[in-house]
């Protein structure tokens, strides 16, 4: 019993210097790697589980996103660590954002439906941006002539926004609608 | 609900930062307003939330009047930036004419002519909104910072691979360079002897002499084996790499490795 | 006092967060930076130096480098993460291929053989790499002048390549025959 005990601990340290030292989210399957010995899944997500409330009142949280678990600092330290990188990279333009709202929420989409959308050309170092980020790809043609790329988010952004999955993106709102019904 | 627009701009040295309150625009500010606007259907939205019209009773007359006269204002201070608001120009003199004609007492269902720019303009302010919602969610970089603590990387060390087939086509690359050098010789000896003759070595390194019946394990190994096992002796000793020794007729037969004394 | 301690503790987990998501070793001026009060940098390493102290039976240690300092997995983990990232294997060199070859059908074989069968000189660090890995083995001296070492292939070197017996190994007749004039 007391072996057991020891060895549940040293699992979840193993668990927890993979996961302080990745600086990218792991996914259940890389986590298995870290054991020769054969893991259920079942028990790597309660040794997670129980890691995750280890540090529930610590400086780092043990968050799932789409692309596995991560270790990141609480929000309330974001402020503190903002002064370490006074020149962060600069958020997105608006052109830019609505281009990825659009990609986001109606995927997947051609560049055709995005200015359809927008009532304006796409600017294409925008497409390239979002690209670079690896927050946008292409997944396939649509087949009308031309063939023309359809562009969907990836697996970064979801991970990136701290998602799980799409389902989790903020619901499309429509303020005017909303207005409207109150005018009934 | 007032659109929001973020604007750096500045003129005469003074900084905006609000939308002026008409529609009055001094020409040299002209361009950053217009870069204030993601396109027409941003510039319509914000006359539609400036005059406080219904989106759902959109007044053409009266949006189309303000819409072309900004549009005018921008074609003659920029003129290759106006081509996709000169397009929505278009579209709203049309419906407003649409909307001037006499509807036919025949057709009582006919779809109101501003359908399509209202579910255009409801769309695009959907995803207007969507972007500021994304734009206002912690992202990685900015306010999410993931642990990436250092460790010590040891690199897995994975011997490379060989197949049975990699050797092969090195063997035969070797033999195919080989028949260039004519005045080398390549035997052909059975690679079991040539086995054997690697085993007999290693014994005799670890036990420095052996008798020669030991090499020999006559009860478990079958004929074939220990015919191989005496070729491999006799090629040993051809090669020079054994010395066989025998001090008297019938006495035992020993084996050594070579010494050059 | 009460307010001293928590202040205390506070500090040392906006230190912890940040040394924990920096990827780099961070100076002491970098966390001078987190706090917009002023500390004495005496200050600052006590903190760092308790921090240390908490840590000091985890899974990461806190340790100071040239450019400052930064939390690093202990030493027992370094073999659990480095399965994280396998190496994609190597492959051999087409001179380490064909002395292996040498090796395994003409053993047993000096370096000297090897050379003249090849036309080329043998890289030491060739033979060097195939008894690292226990394929080749010296298994006596050829009895002429320099006393050569006679390298053979081992039972390893079998087991790897699944044979029994060298006999297992592709007949060289094959394919060779035909092209070859072997001289007998």
């Amino acid at each position: 019993m007391q072996i057991e005990q020891n060895n549940i601990q040293h699992m979840k340290s193993v668990l927890e210097a993979a996961l302080l030292t990745a600086g990218e989210p792991l996914s259940l399957d890389d986590l298995l790697r870290l054991f020769t010995d054969r893991m259920e899944r079942a028990t790597l997500r309660m040794l997670l589980d129980e890691l995750k409330t280890d540090w529930q009142s610590r400086t780092m949280e043990l968050v799932q996103v789409a692309s596995g678990w991560r270790f990141q600092a609480r929000e309330e330290y974001a402020l503190y660590l903002a002064r370490l990188n006074p020149e962060r990279p600069q958020r997105y333009s608006r052109a830019a954002m609505e281009t990825l709202a659009i990609i986001a929420y109606r995927q997947p989409v051609t560049r055709g439906d995005i200015e359809e959308i927008r009532g304006v050309a796409v600017n294409p170092n925008i497409m390239r941006q979002l690209q670079e980020r690896n927050w946008v790809d292409v997944v396939g043609q649509r087949d009308v002539p031309g063939r023309p790329s359809l562009y969907a988010t990836t697996r970064t952004f979801l991970d990136d926004l701290n998602l799980r999955s799409l389902a989790e993106l903020p619901p499309m709102e429509n303020f005017t609608r909303a207005e409207i019904q109150l005018d009934l | 609900m007032q659109t929001q627009l973020s604007i750096d701009a500045r003129i005469y040295g003074e900084q905006l930062d609000t939308i002026p309150r008409d529609l009055y625009i001094p020409p040299d500010a002209l361009e950053v307003y217009l870069d204030a606007f993601e396109g027409p259907l941003d510039l319509l939205l914000y006359l539609i939330r400036k005059n406080n019209l219904n989106i759902l009773d959109i007044p053409m007359a009266e949006l189309t009047r303000q819409y072309m006269n900004y549009v005018e204002k921008m074609r003659a201070q920029k003129l290759e930036l106006a081509a996709d608001y000169l397009l929505m120009s278009a579209m709203l003199i049309e419906i407003k004419s649409r909307m001037l004609l006499p509807k036919p007492a025949d057709i009582e269902q006919e779809e109101d002519p501003r359908a399509e720019l209202v579910r255009r303009l409801m769309e695009y302010e959907a995803i207007k909104l969507a972007a500021q919602n994304l734009d206002a969610m912690p992202q990685v970089g900015q306010e999410i910072l993931v642990a990436q603590a250092y460790y010590h990387e040891i690199v897995a060390v994975q011997p490379p691979s060989v197949s049975l087939e990699d050797l092969m086509a090195a063997w035969q690359s070797v033999l195919k360079r080989a028949s260039h050098f004519a005045h080398h010789k390549v035997s052909r000896a059975e690679l079991s002897v040539r086995e054997h003759m690697s085993q007999i070595l290693r014994q005799l390194k670890q036990n420095n002499m052996m008798e020669f019946s030991a090499l020999f394990a006559i009860e478990t190994d079958g004929l074939p084996k220990l015919v191989v096992c005496f070729l491999a002796i006799l090629e040993l000793a051809r090669e020079g790499l054994v010395k066989i020794t025998q001090q008297a007729p019938f006495s035992p037969i020993y084996l050594q490795i070579s010494h050059a004394d």
